[in-house]
C-alpha cells in the first residue's frame, strides 16, 4: 500500500507537535496549557501512525488523551486556581534553564552531525497487517518479565492511592 | 442514628447539632446548599437549607411560611358555614377528608349527627379522594426519583375519578361538597353506576403502578433503606398516616376512633417493619386497594334517606371547646374548635399532619446523600397548603 | 386516673371534667409540667397531638396553653389546660415530646408566648423580621406590619 | 482522471485502504449524512415512542404525526442567541462542544456498514473507537468547566467520573470478544473491524452465542456500560433535573447546545454500531448459516423492501383516519407524499442489483435500530441511579464480571 503524501503529513504533524509542545509553556491558563498538551499527544499518535505502528497510536490515544489527560484536567479543577495562581512563581533561575536549553542544543547538533551511522542502516519497515500480533507476542515472549515488573509497579502505585483516600471514604 | 430520640432526646433537639464532619487528609469544606423555595422537587413553596460534608447530609433546616395565608385568623371573623370552603384551600390535594374533618368537628359541637346516607356517601367521597392523593404521590414520588412513566398512569387514572367529583358537585380538586350536618347536593342517578364502573377499572391499573415500581430493580436500589425512621422516632415526633404505619404501628384513626360511616365496614390497616421509603410505597399502594374495598361495600350497602340533619340556619353553638381528628392520606388532620357561643368561631385550631410530618424529615435525611433528601421528601408526602395554613 | 393527681398535686389541679366525650384538665402553670411528665411516663400519653393557645383578653390571665394528648396503648384522649399572663415566660415541654419543637414555635409565632429551653424559638410562619402576633384577638385581620411589607416588598401598604 | 476513480470500484477494499481519496471523500460525506438524518429520526422517534410509552400522543401539530418536529427543533435551536456565561473562558467554552461532536463523529470512519462499505479498515478499529469515544469525556469536563458556575461544574466531574469508570468495564468486554475471533483456523485474532465480522462468519457463530453464557454476558455489560458512556436512561444523573447539578451543558444554549445534543446521540449510534459489530455479527443477516441456500437468500433479500412497504401502508393508514377538518388538509396531503415515498423506496429496493447491494448496509443499520429502540425503552421505565449506586454498580459489579468473562473465554479459547 503506498503511502500518500508522507512528507507532507510528517512535516504537518511535527509542526503540530512542536507548536503545541511551546504553546504548554507559554499559556497563563493551566487549563488551556493542559488542552495543548492533549493536542500535542494526538499529534504524536498521527506519527505513530506514519511509522506502521497502528497499536501504539491507539493506545497513545486512550491512555493518553483520554485517561491520563483527563485526570490533568480532574486536578486541576479541583485545586482552586485562584490560591496557586497567588504563590510566586519561582523563576528566578533562568540562569541555568539557560545553560540546560545549550547542553540540550549541542547534543542535538551533534546526533545530527554524526548522523546515518548512529542509526542502523535498513528502515524498519515491519508490515501493517500483524503490527498488533508482532507486539503481542514480543510483549508476552522476550519481554515477558518486564511486562510482570511494570504491572507489579502500577499495582503498588494504585494500593498507595486507595490508602492515602481511605481515610475520606 | 434511629432511638436517639426516646433516650436522651433533649441532645438531639439542640439545634443543627451535627456530627464533627470527618477531618482528613483531604479536608472536605462542608458545603451549605439552599434547596429553594422554586426547587422542582419540594412539592410546593417548601426551603430546606442542607448541611452537606461533601455528598452526605450533616444537617436540615425546613424554612417554611411562604404559603401561609392566615387560615386560622380567617376562621374567627368567618361564620362556621362561611369558613367550611376555606378548610378545602389548606390540603388541596385531599380536599374532601379536610371538608369531612372540619364538618364533623362542626356537628359535634352542635351535637347532632348526619343522617346515614350523607354518612355513606362522605365515606365513599373521601376514599375517592384518598385513593386520587395517593395516586398524585405516586406521580410525584416516582418523578423524582427518576422514573417518569407512572407519573402518566397515575394521572390519566386520577382523571377518572375527579370526573365522578365534578358530576357530583361541579368542583374537581376543592370540592365543598360538604355541609355541616350532611351533604349538599343528593348523589345525582347515575352515581352508583360511575363508582360501580370505578371500582371495576381502577384495579388492574394499580396492578400497572406496581409492575411498573415494585420489582423494578433500580427502584429498589433507590428506596430501600433510604429515610429510615422507627416506630419509637415517630411517635415521639407525632408522625401520623402511612409514615407512622410504615414504621412497623398499626394505628389508623378510621379503626381506633371510627367516625363517620368506617365503623360499618371492615378492611385492613397495612404496615410495614423497616420504615423505610419502600415500605411506605408500598403500605400507600395496599391502602389504595383497601380504599377500594371500602368504596366497594359502601356503594353496595348505601341506605335511603335524607341527606341533610335538620340545621338551624344561623348556628350559634353552646359555649365550650372539642378536638375532633380524621384519618386523612397524610395522616391525622385534627380541628380543635373553641366556640363562645356567637356565630363565628372563637378560635379554630387546625393540626395539620403534612407540618408535624415534615419535622421528622431532618432526623430521616441524616446521613443520607443528596439524592436521598429529595426522595424523602417524595415519600413524607406533604403538602405545603396544609404545612403553612 | 383524676384521682390520683389530684392527690399528688392537691390544689395544682384545679378541674377536671368532660365535655361532650373529651375529659380534660386544668392545671396550675406551675407544675404543667411535671403533669405532662408524668402522663407521658405514667399514663403512657406518648403522642402528642397538639399544643396550641387560645387567648382571652377578657380574662385576668389572658392566654390559655393547651396540650393535646392521645395515648396509643389506651386509645384515649386527654387535653391539659393552663392558664398564663401576657408576657409570662412557660417551660418548653419539647423534654418530654420532641414534635413540641414545631408546634411551640407556632404558638410563639401566633401569640408570642416565650418558651424557656427551647431549643430554637423563632417564627416559623412569618417572616423573622415582622413585627406583632397575628392570631391575637387585639391583631386586626386587614392590619399588616407595614413597615416590613415597605422594606421587603416595596409597596405602600399590604392590602 | 476518470480511470482513477473507476479503479476503486473494482477493488474489493475498503476506499481508505485503498488509498483512493475521492472515494474516502465520498463515503465520508454519505456516512456523516446518513449520521445527521438518523439522529433527526431518532430526535422525533425518540419523542414519539417516549409519548406512546407514557400514554399520551408527543408531538402532533408540526407536520403529520410531528413528522417535522425535528426540523422545527433544529431551526429554533439554530435561531435561539447563543449565550455565553460572564466570566467564562471563551475559548474553551467555545471549543468543548465541538470536540465532543468530532469525537463522537470520528468513530464513524471504522464503522463497517459491510465487507467493503466503511471508510477505511484500520488493523486496530476496535481499539481506534475506543479511544476516540474517550476522548469525548476531555469535552464534557472542558465544558463543565469553562460556565465557570459552581453546580455545571459538579455536574461535568461526576459525568466524567461516570464516562472514565464505565469505559474499563467496556474495555474489558471488548476484549473478550476479541479474543473470540481469534480461534478460526488462522489462530490470530484482528482488531479490525471487518476481521472480527468475518471472523463470526467463518465461524458460523454470532459471538453473542459462542461459548453459551460467556458470549450473553459480555454483550449484557456491554450494553449496560455503553448506556452509562453516554450519560443516557438509567445513568443519566448529571443531568438529573431533581438533582442540584443540572449537568454539564446547561450554560450553552442555542447552536452550542444543539451541537452537544448531535454529540450525545452520534455517539449513542456509534456506541450501539460497536456493541453491532462485536455480537451481533455487523453486516451478516441472521441465520447466515443454518438456513443457507439460494431460497433463504432470497426471503432475506426481500426483507428491507417489505419493510419499507410496511412502514408506508402505516402511513396511508394514518393518512385514511386523518379527521376530514380542512384545517389537517395540508397534513393528510404531506402524509400521503411521505407514504408514497416509502412505498416507492420499498419498491427500488425489490430490484435485483439492489437488492443484494443493499443487504449488507440493511442488517446492519436495523440492528443498529433496534438498540436505539433499547435506549428509550430505558429511559421510559427505569429510575435515575443514585452517584454512588453508580459508580458502585460500575466498579464493583460490572467490572469483576467483565474480567470474570475475559478470563473464562480466554480459557475456554485454549481448550477447544
Amino acid at each position: 500500500m503506498q503511502p500518500v503524501a508522507t512528507t507532507f503529513f510528517f512535516y504537518f504533524l511535527s509542526g503540530l507537535t512542536l507548536a503545541s509542545g511551546v504553546l504548554v509553556i507559554t499559556r497563563k491558563n493551566p487549563v488551556h496549557s493542559a488542552l495543548a498538551l492533549i493536542f500535542g499527544l494526538l499529534a504524536q499518535a498521527g506519527l505513530y501512525l506514519m511509522l506502521y505502528a497502528p497499536f501504539v497510536a491507539g493506545v497513545q490515544i486512550i491512555l493518553y488523551a483520554g485517561g491520563i489527560m483527563v485526570l490533568f484536567l480532574f486536578v486541576i479543577m479541583l485545586v482552586n486556581l485562584e490560591r496557586s495562581q497567588k504563590e510566586e512563581q519561582f523563576n528566578k533561575q533562568w540562569l541555568v534553564g539557560i545553560v540546560a536549553a545549550a547542553a540540550l542544543g549541542v547534543l542535538f547538533v551533534l546526533v545530527y552531525m554524526k548522523g546515518a551511522d548512529l542509526f542502523p542502516v535498513r528502515m524498519t519497515l515491519p508490515t501493517e497487517s500483524n503490527n498488533t500480533q508482532e507486539i503481542g507476542v514480543m510483549l508476552y515472549g522476550q519481554y515477558m518479565f518486564a511486562f510482570e515488573i511494570a504491572s507489579l509497579l502500577l499495582l503498588v502505585a494504585i494500593i498507595g492511592a486507595v490508602v492515602m483516600a481511605k481515610k475520606r471514604i | 442514628m434511629g432511638d436517639q430520640i426516646t433516650k436522651d432526646p433533649s441532645t438531639y433537639l439542640s439545634h443543627l447539632e451535627l456530627g464533627e464532619p470527618d477531618k482528613t487528609f483531604l479536608d472536605s469544606n462542608e458545603l451549605i446548599i439552599n434547596m429553594g423555595p422554586q426547587h422542582p422537587a419540594t412539592h410546593g413553596v417548601l426551603r430546606v437549607i442542607l448541611k452537606l460534608d461533601g455528598e452526605k447530609v450533616l444537617g436540615t433546616e425546613c424554612v417554611i411560611g411562604y404559603l401561609h395565608r392566615g387560615v386560622e385568623k380567617i376562621a374567627e371573623n368567618r361564620t362556621y358555614t362561611m369558613f367550611n370552603p376555606y378548610v378545602d384551600r389548606m390540603d388541596y390535594v385531599a380536599a374532601v377528608s379536610n371538608g369531612l374533618g372540619y364538618c364533623e368537628a362542626v356537628e359535634k359541637l352542635l351535637n347532632i349527627e348526619a343522617p346515614p346516607r350523607a354518612q355513606y356517601i362522605r365515606v365513599i367521597l373521601t376514599e375517592l379522594n384518598r385513593l386520587a392523593s395517593h395516586q398524585l404521590w405516586l406521580g410525584t414520588h416516582a418523578l423524582d426519583i427518576g422514573a417518569m412513566t407512572p407519573l402518566f398512569y397515575t394521572f390519566r387514572d386520577r382523571e377518572e375519578i375527579l370526573k365522578i367529583f365534578e358530576k357530583y358537585c361541579g368542583a374537581r380538586l376543592t370540592t365543598h361538597s360538604f355541609r355541616i350536618g350532611g351533604c349538599q347536593y343528593e348523589t345525582y342517578e347515575g352515581f352508583e353506576r360511575d363508582v360501580e364502573k370505578f371500582l371495576d377499572f381502577a384495579p388492574p391499573k394499580i396492578d400497572e403502578y406496581e409492575e411498573l415500581l415494585t420489582t423494578n430493580r433500580i427502584w429498589l436500589e433507590r428506596t430501600k433503606g433510604v429515610g429510615t425512621i422507627s416506630a419509637a422516632d415517630c411517635k415521639a415526633l407525632g408522625v401520623t398516616g402511612p409514615v407512622l404505619r410504615a414504621s412497623g404501628v398499626k394505628w389508623d384513626l378510621r379503626k381506633a376512633q371510627p367516625y363517620a360511616a368506617y365503623s360499618k365496614f371492615d378492611f385492613e390497616i397495612p404496615t410495614g417493619q423497616h420504615g423505610d421509603t419502600y415500605d411506605r410505597y408500598l403500605v400507600r399502594m395496599q391502602e389504595m386497594r383497601q380504599s377500594l374495598r371500602i368504596i366497594r361495600q359502601a356503594v353496595e350497602s348505601i341506605p335511603e334517606g335524607p341527606i341533610m340533619a335538620k340545621v338551624p340556619k344561623v348556628m350559634k353553638p353552646p359555649v365550650g371547646e372539642i378536638y375532633h381528628s380524621i384519618e386523612a392520606p397524610k395522616g391525622e388532620l385534627g380541628y380543635f374548635i373553641v366556640s363562645d357561643g356567637s356565630t363565628q368561631p372563637y378560635r379554630v385550631r387546625v393540626r395539620p399532619p403534612s407540618f408535624v410530618n415534615l419535622q421528622a424529615l431532618d432526623i430521616m435525611v441524616r446521613g443520607q446523600l443528596v439524592a436521598d433528601v429529595i426522595a424523602v421528601i417524595g415519600t413524607l408526602d406533604i403538602v405545603l397548603g396544609e404545612v403553612d395554613r | 386516673m383524676v384521682a390520683k393527681f389530684k392527690a399528688r398535686h392537691g390544689s395544682g389541679v384545679r378541674e377536671a371534667s368532660t365535655y361532650l366525650g373529651q375529659n380534660f384538665m386544668i392545671v396550675e402553670p406551675s407544675i404543667t409540667n411535671d403533669v405532662l411528665q408524668i402522663l407521658r411516663d405514667e399514663e403512657q400519653f406518648d403522642y402528642c397531638v397538639d399544643i396550641t393557645a387560645v387567648h382571652y383578653p377578657s380574662r385576668e390571665k389572658h392566654f390559655e396553653l393547651i396540650w393535646i394528648l392521645y395515648s396509643f396503648p389506651r386509645n384515649q384522649r386527654i387535653r391539659v389546660k393552663t392558664m398564663i399572663a401576657d408576657g409570662e415566660r412557660f417551660p418548653s415541654s419539647v423534654s418530654i415530646w420532641p414534635t413540641a419543637n414545631w408546634l411551640e414555635r407556632e404558638v410563639y409565632d401566633m401569640f408570642g408566648i416565650q418558651f424557656d429551653g427551647h431549643p430554637d424559638l423563632k417564627r416559623i410562619l412569618l417572616p423573622d423580621g415582622w413585627k406583632g402576633h397575628p392570631l391575637r384577638k387585639d391583631y386586626g385581620i386587614i392590619q399588616q406590619d407595614q413597615e416590613w411589607v415597605q422594606i421587603n416588598l416595596g409597596i405602600e401598604s399590604g392590602q | 482522471m476518470l480511470d482513477y476513480v473507476t479503479s476503486y470500484l473494482s477493488s474489493n477494499t475498503t476506499p481508505g485502504q485503498a488509498g483512493n481519496v475521492l472515494w474516502v471523500l465520498i463515503y465520508i460525506l454519505v456516512v456523516f449524512g446518513a449520521v445527521s438524518v438518523a439522529v433527526m429520526a431518532m430526535n422525533w422517534l425518540e419523542r414519539k415512542a417516549l409519548a406512546h410509552f407514557q400514554i399520551r400522543l408527543g408531538p402532533m401539530r408540526v407536520g403529520p404525526h410531528g413528522l417535522l418536529q425535528p426540523i422545527a427543533d433544529a431551526i429554533k435551536l439554530l435561531t435561539k442567541e447563543d449565550i455565553v456565561p460572564a466570566e467564562a473562558d471563551k475559548f474553551v467554552f467555545w471549543i468543548a462542544p465541538l470536540i465532543i461532536l468530532c469525537a463522537s463523529f470520528t468513530v464513524y470512519i471504522v464503522v463497517p456498514f459491510g465487507p467493503t462499505h466503511a471508510i477505511t479498515d484500520l488493523n486496530i478499529g476496535i481499539l481506534f473507537m475506543l479511544g476516540v469515544s474517550s476522548l469525548s469525556v476531555l469535552g464534557v469536563v472542558m465544558a463543565g468547566w469553562a460556565s465557570n458556575s459552581h453546580y455545571p461544574l459538579i455536574g461535568a466531574l461526576r459525568s466524567s467520573a461516570q464516562m472514565v469508570s464505565y469505559e474499563v468495564a467496556m474495555g474489558m468486554t471488548v476484549v473478550s470478544a476479541v479474543l473470540m475471533t481469534s480461534l478460526n483456523k488462522t489462530g490470530t485474532g484482528t482488531l479490525s473491524m471487518i476481521g472480527i465480522v468475518q471472523a463470526q462468519q467463518s465461524q458460523q457463530i454470532w459471538f453473542l452465542f459462542k461459548f453459551f453464557p460467556l458470549g450473553l454476558i459480555a454483550f449484557a455489560i456491554f450494553a449496560i456500560a455503553m448506556v452509562a458512556e453516554t450519560n443516557r436512561a438509567p445513568f443519566d444523573l448529571p443531568e438529573a433535573e431533581s438533582e442540584l447539578t443540572a449537568g454539564f451543558h446547561t450554560e450553552y444554549s442555542g447552536l452550542r447546545w444543539s451541537l452537544f445534543m448531535l454529540g450525545e446521540y452520534a455517539a449513542m449510534i456509534a456506541v450501539s454500531s460497536i456493541a453491532v459489530t462485536l455480537w451481533l455479527g455487523g453486516w451478516l443477516r441472521p441465520f447466515p448459516n443454518t438456513l443457507t441456500g439460494g431460497a433463504w437468500d432470497l426471503v432475506f433479500s426481500l426483507v428491507p423492501g417489505l419493510l419499507f412497504i410496511a412502514l408506508a401502508v402505516i402511513a396511508f393508514v394514518g393518512v385514511v383516519r386523518m379527521p376530514k377538518h380542512p384545517y389537517f388538509r395540508i397534513q393528510t396531503i404531506g402524509l400521503a407524499g411521505f407514504g408514497a415515498v416509502l412505498g416507492l423506496i420499498g419498491l427500488i429496493l425489490f430490484a435485483p442489483p439492489v437488492r443484494d447491494r443493499i443487504q449488507d448496509i440493511f442488517w446492519f443499520t436495523a440492528k443498529v435500530a433496534g438498540f436505539m429502540y433499547l435506549y428509550i425503552w430505558y429511559r421510559a421505565t427505569f429510575p435515575r441511579y443514585r452517584f454512588d449506586q453508580l459508580m458502585k454498580v460500575g466498579w464493583k459489579v460490572l467490572l469483576p464480571i467483565a474480567i470474570g468473562v475475559l478470563i473464562l473465554t480466554a480459557v475456554l479459547g485454549v481448550l477447544l
